[in-house]
């Protein structure tokens, strides 16, 4: 009873706050200021409320599960149910408390916003979804969370759609989701064919011959190459980040990314060797690329998104791997520290008004707070003994170390380099940002809907200590992994992460003000479009789509539509010949009529 | 011996003659004043009541003028009964519009009376004639005094000249058909229907086969003429555009529907045998009169020939159920097409104007005139809210499938589209807003209006009145 | 008129009872009709009097809907059987289960929308516009209640001419050429019907939908030939890709209350022909063809998405998204089991009320700006117009099938059906046409949120002409749909509980 | 003598009448060719009915009613072609065009 609370919670929020936040309809500053008021209360009260319940539920920790309906539909049976397992419970904290700190941090953050209340109230829909997907006791209703989280990204990175680059980053990030989605839902039903049920506990119990796995698993991973932003799929993240931070923070770091990850760990019974050998590879070549790429960005918030992939890739190689608790762990400890850094950022480019690295520097005297809190959640990126990161990573590589998979030594090999070339790019960006000449300018108004600038103090207080307290997940929760501590794979991560970190410093040390990606060098500019990968797609598939639209409009008016056109003209046609030959003559109908009677007489005779 | 005339079965086409005499006599002997004219028309239309009543009073098979061994001449049975009572019911209203006509006055009433009068009763003798004589006869009965009312009217070009087209393309089908009776006689020694049947049945002459089916063909022409099937279609749009409006009402239905029951009475009593041979040809004549007849309807701008392209037409559905040598269907359509029709050429004699155009809003200048010719063309596209057009397309398709004659059910689907292009363009122009002119039409003209608008929905209603009389 | 109605509903849940309403149900549009044609005060209070009337037709409909037997939605209720014409062996043969109950509620409602819709606006005839709705409506109903194969096809050909004037009187610029081609085309599908239908009655000799559809007496080359014209014929209705370029023009130059039936009843007579005659009655027939229709309505999916991505007219892009729809719809009946048959139907009723509101939604913008090209339109429509742009996009996601919302469960479950076809349908083929099907999907969200995105998104430039947003009539007609289509994304067993069993019945399967 | 003599000689006439009524551009004579045509008719009734020895003699009977028809066809033929050439001035056949297609 306690899991259905949570999922509809934020649900019942969202709905309160679209409808009713606005309710005399008034569109002045003052009842703006008042409607804001209201979506605040609507977006963070059911939020934190659901928060406390699912920390009750982790408190309780005992396994429960209740079936709401089941849905009837001529084959086999949908049953609407909520399941809650240690997993789930787990990943459900985290999506809770980055989801109140993000509703907390945007109430600051879109003071003066007019459209807050549908901004509120989407992320209380996205949270309740994410929920839901993260609870399903049944595949179908994972999908139906699924799709929902999908057009909740849509609506929130396209919130200040008066950009067309927001409205058009918004639909990529929909539509590719939704291009995976579509593979996920075929995969659901080999699963559901094959078991003859879509519960998951059934599914999982059922005894399924190995290619139908096989089959089976390669098109979930779709769906989870789609939503967790993997290699094939991985090109609407960056542009994502074209929504507003909190929204990057909660969707696009902590929680919809981790979809994926959360729903191969979940089946991770049902994923044959073959399938996580594809995951392994992919997430092999995944890692290096973004963490190059991540290296080359000048706008932080592109950073932290190839940042994100490359951690992702992380947790796939992990599962790839065989080490399906060290993935979970990581992927809870990434939630807190890259929610973490995305909230910062946030404050950053509050501050500064822009999001390239160019422009910021020495930021550390006029921003104290922040600059600690980001070097916390830079720590644990790069994975220093104190943070989180250290552990998760460390038991990571020492899962891929020790792994049987046969693709082992690659999974191992790309993850101490990322180990490494993270290091670089997070010590990159964090020089760039804090230390340096201070570049603050003040810029004009924007116009309206682009990020708010108020420069001279640090961020209010409603952001501040949503930061703050993630902040203390981000350092203290490697501590809480109950798994064995390893010397020997710390160590060596560590050493090549310094070894990452103090090229990179010496080489900002040399030229403080010139960006140290220059290291790169002949490499720089495809790693900063992310080797031309969005040109191929664009060039591959988009480009032919709509010229084929065209052409389908094209042939629907001329042929299909011709045919039709011209059965009508004919038929006129004939009846203008037709007609030459009533031209009052008599002695013409006289003809024609003796002509016909001769004709029916000789037919007649030779039918007859 | 003396042959025994059973007065009550020839009583119908004998009072029709009775009052053309009667007629003729009284034109001839009262002084010319306009009451007269009607009184003319009274007694014509009594006349037509009296036979109207006789033929629906009539139950069972009647049988006179028979030959003891051979078969008899004069037979009423059920379909006899309908199309007596279809060519009185329209000659019916034939009459009250000619009434209208008459009102012009450059028409001489008796001989117009006269002539109607006998045309109507060939149209009750022919359906109810056994034998090629009385056949020939009734035909010619039917059709002579249609040519005199059509150019009747004095000092009028294009009359003469349609009725001069009508007689030159009529008295040659007529010859023709004359040669294939006598070919007919010839090979089978016999005139009366059945017995000529009974002659085709037996097998043992040589080298008959295609005289026999020369033979049919040139009778079949004969009637081919009548109803304006494909070969014979050519005078159809011109006669009707030149004759008045009530010779071609009379023209489309009444000599239309004796057409057709020369060609039935032909067809499934003296040749049942040779239906391996007729059946594709009507057919075939069937599709290809369909679709002449809508073809070249299409880019029709007057409407009294629109009306006789669609005749045409619909004469091709009703030959298409034929094909299948079940007539019952063909006697249904034609009943509903009769009333359709009538409706359609009512309004045009009511409201009558050159071009389409002409009719544009008469929906908001003459409410009554413009509903009732929408619901008629609505009907004659066989298009709800039109049932009865529905319902007899309905019967029409299902012979035509239960006959087998998938392709031609095929060739009517399209010819219906076809049809409803020029049916729906006229509709429409009667609903578009216009400042309709509001043109005086007489009296007896509305009364018509009425009557074959009463006729069209009594059957969209209730179309089991007319199918169960069909047995 | 309102007191009968009401004692016709107190009266015992009998049998009796739900005949009496169907006929009801038939009656009151036909008798309002009439009494417009009545020259005399009603042409001034057209639009209220057909409200009224439409309104009682919609409380008998929620009263079938009410005293309809749910346990057993597989069976024929309320049965009307009156001799018509003998001769031809037509019965008036009425009856209503699971699978037109839905559908006869969804016309009731709709027509009722409708005119709620014209009371907010002043049509210039109103009495010859409530005259049309009112026939259209008993024409629709009749369809989706009559249980003879000729009583089918007479109401199936009652809506064309009142659509007909519909198009033609209150329409665009175009009406009159797209009128034509609207009527003659379906006209021509109507007639190949006609033939299909006659060649069933051929056959077997009976007209009766219930006993056909229980003993199959028909050949397998009987029952093809039979299944094709028929199909044919309905194809053009549903309709079907090759034969549906007459939409689009339609839609184009429909006024908005003719558009909305349209979209939202019209094609459905002739998807629920599959599913009430075509299939049932001919089941060889239909396994024999089921793998072409299935192509065709794949094809249709595709075609009719990527006809969307590059569309320049606002209603045009909806109409071929309704050839897009109705593909999942037909993808469903070809595959033949119980689950693609549900899906149709579900498909059915959330395409009517998805599309009756999207274009309720086209025809108020095409009042307020004139036109309804999407440059014309211009960016950024959510700052002039946030309530109706809102509800654009609430109606254009769930189009595109988003979960949680009515469109979803008719694709989801047409996919899963085509995974697993009935036993004599080629499987590969099958799955071929899911994968279609699904990449259409993905179409569908594209052209859908780049419509979106062009027509609602972009700079708005600050508060424009005074343009008033949507009115509490012209809410009044559009919440209803809203709500009806979160009910049935979120509690679809509403539906399918309804349809299962019939389905069940009408396949035979135990 | 055979019957096929007169029936040859019957069909020859009729297919005189017919080049008749398609050649000749005067409507009288078209009329004229006519009646050939219908006298071929009777030509061929008589032989006929002496051919098959009917006892009825419907052959002979019908022949009179040819000849009756015959008859009235040209009264009333003529008596149009008189209203004709009162209005036109001209009975040739293939000018009178005026009702033709537009």
């Amino acid at each position: 009873m306690i899991v259905s609370l949570v999922v509809v919670l934020p649900f019942a929020g969202a709905v309160l706050g679209l409808l009713l936040s606005r309710y005399p309809h008034g569109r002045g500053p003052a009842e703006n200021l008042a409607a804001n008021k209201r979506a605040a209360w609507f977006g963070v009260l059911p939020t934190a409320l659901s928060t406390a319940l699912i920390g009750w539920l982790a408190w309780e920790n005992t396994p429960s599960t209740n079936v709401l309906t089941v849905i009837d539909t001529g084959g086999i049976a949908i049953t609407v149910g909520l399941e809650a397992a240690e997993l789930s419970v787990l990943t459900a904290m985290l999506v809770g408390v980055v989801a109140l700190a993000v509703q907390v941090y945007s109430v600051g953050y879109m003071r003066g916003e007019s459209r807050y209340p549908s901004f509120s109230a989407f992320i209380s829909l996205f949270t309740s979804a994410m929920l839901l997907v993260v609870f399903a006791a049944d595949l179908l209703v994972l999908y139906v969370g699924w799709e929902i989280m999908g057009l909740c990204s849509y609506l929130l990175v396209g919130h200040w759609w008066e950009e067309r680059a927001n409205s058009r980053a918004a639909i990529k990030a929909f539509l590719v989701t939704r291009l995976g989605d579509v593979g996920f839902l075929f995969g659901i039903f080999v699963l559901g064919f094959a078991a003859g049920s879509f519960r998951i506990s059934d599914v999982m119990a059922a005894d399924i011959p190995e290619p139908t796995l096989v089959l089976a698993t390669l098109l979930l991973l779709a769906g989870v190459a789609g939503k967790s932003a993997q290699v094939p799929l991985h090109t609407w993240l960056p542009d994502a980040m074209a929504g507003p931070t909190p929204i990057s923070a909660l969707i696009h770091a902590a929680t919809m990314v981790a979809a994926g990850i959360f729903v191969v760990a979940r089946l991770y019974v049902l994923f044959p060797q073959p399938t996580l050998d594809v995951l392994g590879v992919a997430a092999a070549i995944g890692m290096l690329g973004a963490a190059l790429a991540a290296f080359a960005q000048t706008d932080l918030k592109r950073v932290l998104a190839y940042s994100t992939i490359s951690q992702l890739a992380y947790m796939a190689a992990a599962l790839a791997g065989g080490a399906r608790d060290a993935a979970v762990f990581h992927l809870v400890t990434h939630g807190a520290f890259k929610a973490l850094l995305f909230l910062c950022a946030g404050a950053v480019i509050h501050h500064v008004g822009s999001n390239l690295l160019g422009h910021m520097g020495g930021l550390r005297r006029p921003m104290p707070v922040t600059f600690w809190t980001m070097t916390v959640g830079y720590a644990a990126l790069i994975g220093l003994p104190p943070a989180s990161g250290f552990f998760s990573k460390d038991a990571i590589l020492y899962g891929l170390e020790r792994s049987s998979s046969p693709i082992q030594l690659l999974l191992y090999g790309s993850a101490l380099l990322t180990v490494g070339v993270t290091g670089a790019y997070a010590t990159r960006a964090w020089l760039m940002t804090f230390f340096g000449t201070g570049k603050v300018q003040a810029l004009p108004e924007p116009a309206p809907g682009t990020a708010h600038v108020f420069d001279g103090r640090e961020a209010p207080a409603s952001m501040l200590w949503p930061i703050g307290v993630l902040a203390i997940p981000a350092l203290l929760l490697g501590f809480t992994d109950t798994g064995e501590f390893h010397l020997a794979p710390a160590v060596t991560a560590l050493v090549v992460a310094l070894l990452g970190a103090a090229f990179v410093y010496v080489i900002w040390r040399g030229a403080p003000e010139r960006d140290p990606a220059r290291l790169l060098g002949v490499f720089h500019g495809p790693c900063e479009q992310a080797f031309y990968v969005d040109r191929l797609y664009a060039a591959v598939f988009v480009r032919p789509v709509l010229a084929l639209a065209r052409g389908v409009v094209r042939a629907d008016d001329h042929v299909v539509d011709g045919a039709v056109r011209g059965t009508g003209r004919a038929t006129v046609g004939l009846s203008g010949l037709t007609r030459h030959l009533q031209n009052g003559n008599a002695q013409l109908y006289v003809t024609g009529l003796l002509a016909g009677v001769l004709l029916i007489a000789v037919g007649a005779v030779v039918l007859g | 011996m003396i042959q025994s005339i059973d007065y009550w079965a020839i009583a119908a086409p004998l009072i029709l003659a009775l009052a053309a005499g009667l007629v003729l006599l009284l034109d001839a002997f009262l002084p010319a004043r306009p009451g007269v004219r009607t009184a003319l028309g009274c007694v014509t239309l009594a006349a037509l009541v009296a036979a109207f009543a006789v033929v629906v009073a009539q139950r069972g098979v009647r049988e006179t003028f028979c030959v003891p061994s051979v078969g008899c001449s004069y037979v009423v049975d059920a379909t006899t009964v309908v199309f007596a009572g279809l060519a009185l019911g329209a000659g019916a209203v034939v009459v009250l519009l000619s009434m209208g006509q008459l009102a012009e006055g450059d028409i001489p009433v008796g001989e117009w009376y006269f002539l109607l009068l006998a045309a109507l009763a060939g149209a009750v003798t022919l359906p109810a004639s056994r034998d090629l004589i009385m056949l020939v006869v009734a035909l010619e009965l039917v059709s002579l005094p249609v040519f005199a009312l059509t150019a009747l009217r004095r000092y009028d070009g294009r009359g003469a000249e349609a009725a001069l087209k009508l007689f030159v393309v009529s008295v040659v089908s007529t010859a023709v058909m004359l040669f294939g009776v006598s070919l007919l006689y010839g090979i089978t020694g016999a005139v009366h229907l059945d017995a000529i049947a009974a002659a085709l049945a037996q097998p043992e002459r040589p080298g008959a086969g295609p005289v026999v089916a020369v033979g049919a063909v040139m009778v079949v022409a004969g009637f081919g003429f009548k109803i304006a099937a494909v070969p014979f279609h050519f005078w159809a749009a011109d006669v009707y555009q030149g004759a008045p409006i009530p010779v071609a009402a009379l023209l489309s239905v009444v000599s239309k529907a004796a057409g057709f029951a020369g060609l039935i009475l032909v067809l499934t009593q003296a040749l049942p045998g040779e239906a391996a041979t007729w059946t594709p040809i009507v057919a075939v004549l069937a599709a290809l009169t369909m679709t002449v007849g809508n073809v070249l309807a299409l880019r029709q701008t007057h409407p009294v020939r629109l009306l006789a392209w669609s005749s045409v037409a619909q004469s091709g559905y009703v030959l298409a159920p034929i094909a299948t040598t079940d007539a019952q269907a063909a006697t249904a359509y034609l009943v509903f097409y009769a009333a359709m029709n009538l409706t359609a050429f009512a309004v045009v004699m009511a409201v009558p104007h050159d071009t389409l155009d002409g009719y544009r809003g008469l929906v908001s200048g003459r409410p009554v005139a413009g509903l009732a010719l929408a619901f008629a063309l609505i009907c004659l596209a066989g298009l709800p809210p039109g049932l009865a057009g529905l319902f007899a397309k309905v019967v029409v398709f299902r012979e035509v499938v239960a006959g087998g004659l998938g392709w031609l059910a095929v060739v009517m689907a399209v010819n219906t589209v076809i049809g409803l292009y020029y049916y729906i363009a006229w509709t429409a122009r009667l609903f578009t807003p216009a400042d309709a002119t509001r043109p005086a039409a007489s009296r007896p003209a509305w009364i018509a209006v009425g009557v074959a608008t009463a006729v069209a929905v009594g059957f969209s209603v209730a179309p089991q009145l007319v199918l169960a009389t069909l047995g | 008129m309102s007191r009968t109605v009401a004692a016709l509903v107190t009266v015992s849940g009998s049998p009796a009872a739900m005949s009496v309403l169907l006929v009801a149900l038939l009656l009151l549009p036909l008798l309002g009709a009439v009494a417009l044609l009545v020259p005399g005060p009603l042409g001034t209070l057209a639009v209220r009097f057909g409200l009224a009337v439409s309104g009682m037709v919609f409380a008998v409909a929620v009263a079938v809907a009410s005293l309809f037997d749910y346990s057993a939605a597989g069976r024929m209720q309320g049965t009307v059987d009156l001799p018509w014409i003998p001769w031809l062996g037509v019965r008036f043969h009425l009856g209503i289960d699971g699978i037109s109950l839905p559908l006869v509620v969804l016309t009731a409602l709709l027509t009722l929308l409708c005119l709620v819709y014209l009371a907010g606006h002043r049509p210039p005839r109103a009495r010859e516009l409530v005259f049309a709705l009112l026939v259209l409506e008993l024409g629709m109903i009749g369809t989706f209640l009559s249980l003879d194969l000729l009583l089918f096809f007479v109401f199936f050909e009652v809506v064309l001419i009142p659509m007909y004037f519909v198009i033609a009187v209150w329409g665009g610029e175009g009406r009159r050429r797209a009128a034509y081609k609207f009527i003659l085309y379906t006209l021509l599908g109507s007639a190949v019907l006609l033939v299909g239908l006659l060649y069933v009655w051929a056959q077997t000799g009976t007209l009766d939908m219930v006993r056909l559809a229980a003993d199959h007496p028909m050949g397998r080359t009987a029952q093809i030939l039979a299944f094709v014209a028929i199909g044919v014929g309905l194809a053009v209705k549903t309709p079907m890709w090759p034969l549906h370029t007459w939409l689009p023009d339609a839609h184009t130059e429909a006024p908005t209350v003719g558009s909305v039936l349209l979209a939202g009843v019209l094609l459905k007579m002739g998807t629920y022909g599959f599913a009430r005659v075509a299939i049932p009655i001919l089941p060889e027939g239909a396994a024999a063809v089921a793998p072409w229709l299935g192509a065709l309505a794949v094809v249709g999916i595709v075609y009719g998405a990527l006809a969307c991505l590059a569309q320049r007219d606002l209603k045009r892009l909806i109409a071929y998204s309704s050839v897009g729809h109705m593909g999942f719809v037909l993808l469903g009946f070809a595959t033949l089991t119980p689950v693609g048959i549900n899906a149709a139907l579900y498909g059915n009723i959330a395409h009517g009320l998805i599309t009756g509101l999207l274009f309720f939604l086209v025809g108020a913008l095409k009042e307020r700006y004139g036109t309804s090209d999407l440059d014309e339109l211009g960016p950024g429509l959510l700052g002039r117009l946030p309530y109706v742009a809102s509800l654009l996009t609430f109606a254009s996601v769930a189009s595109l099938g988003l979960p949680g919302l009515a469109g979803f469960w008719g694709e989801m479950l047409a996919l899963q059906g085509a995974y697993e076809p009935a036993a004599g349908l080629p499987r590969e083929l099958f799955l071929t046409f899911m994968v279609i099907g699904g990449l259409g999907a993905v179409l569908t969200a594209a052209y859908f949120l780049v419509m979106l995105s062009r027509l609602t998104h972009g700079p708005w430039g600050g508060p424009g002409p005074t343009l008033h947003d949507a009115t509490r009539i012209e809410l009044a007609a559009w919440v209803p749909l809203v709500v009806l289509i979160l009910v049935f994304g979120v509690w679809p067993s509403a539906l399918l509980g309804l349809t299962t069993p019939a389905v069940q019945a009408l396949l035979g399967v135990p | 003598m055979h019957v096929v003599y007169p029936a040859v000689v019957a069909a020859l006439l009729f297919s005189i009448g017919v080049y008749g009524v398609l050649a000749r551009r005067n409507t009288i004579l078209v009329l004229m060719s006519v009646e050939l045509m219908l006298n071929a008719v009777n030509l061929n009734l008589v032989a006929f009915d002496v051919w098959l020895r009917d006892v009825l003699h419907s052959g002979q009977v019908l022949t009179l009613f040819v000849i009756v028809i015959a008859a009235a066809e040209v009264g009333i033929g003529l008596a149009i072609v008189l209203a004709v050439f009162r209005t036109r001035k001209a009975i040739e056949l293939d000018r009178l065009r005026e009702l033709g297609e537009p």
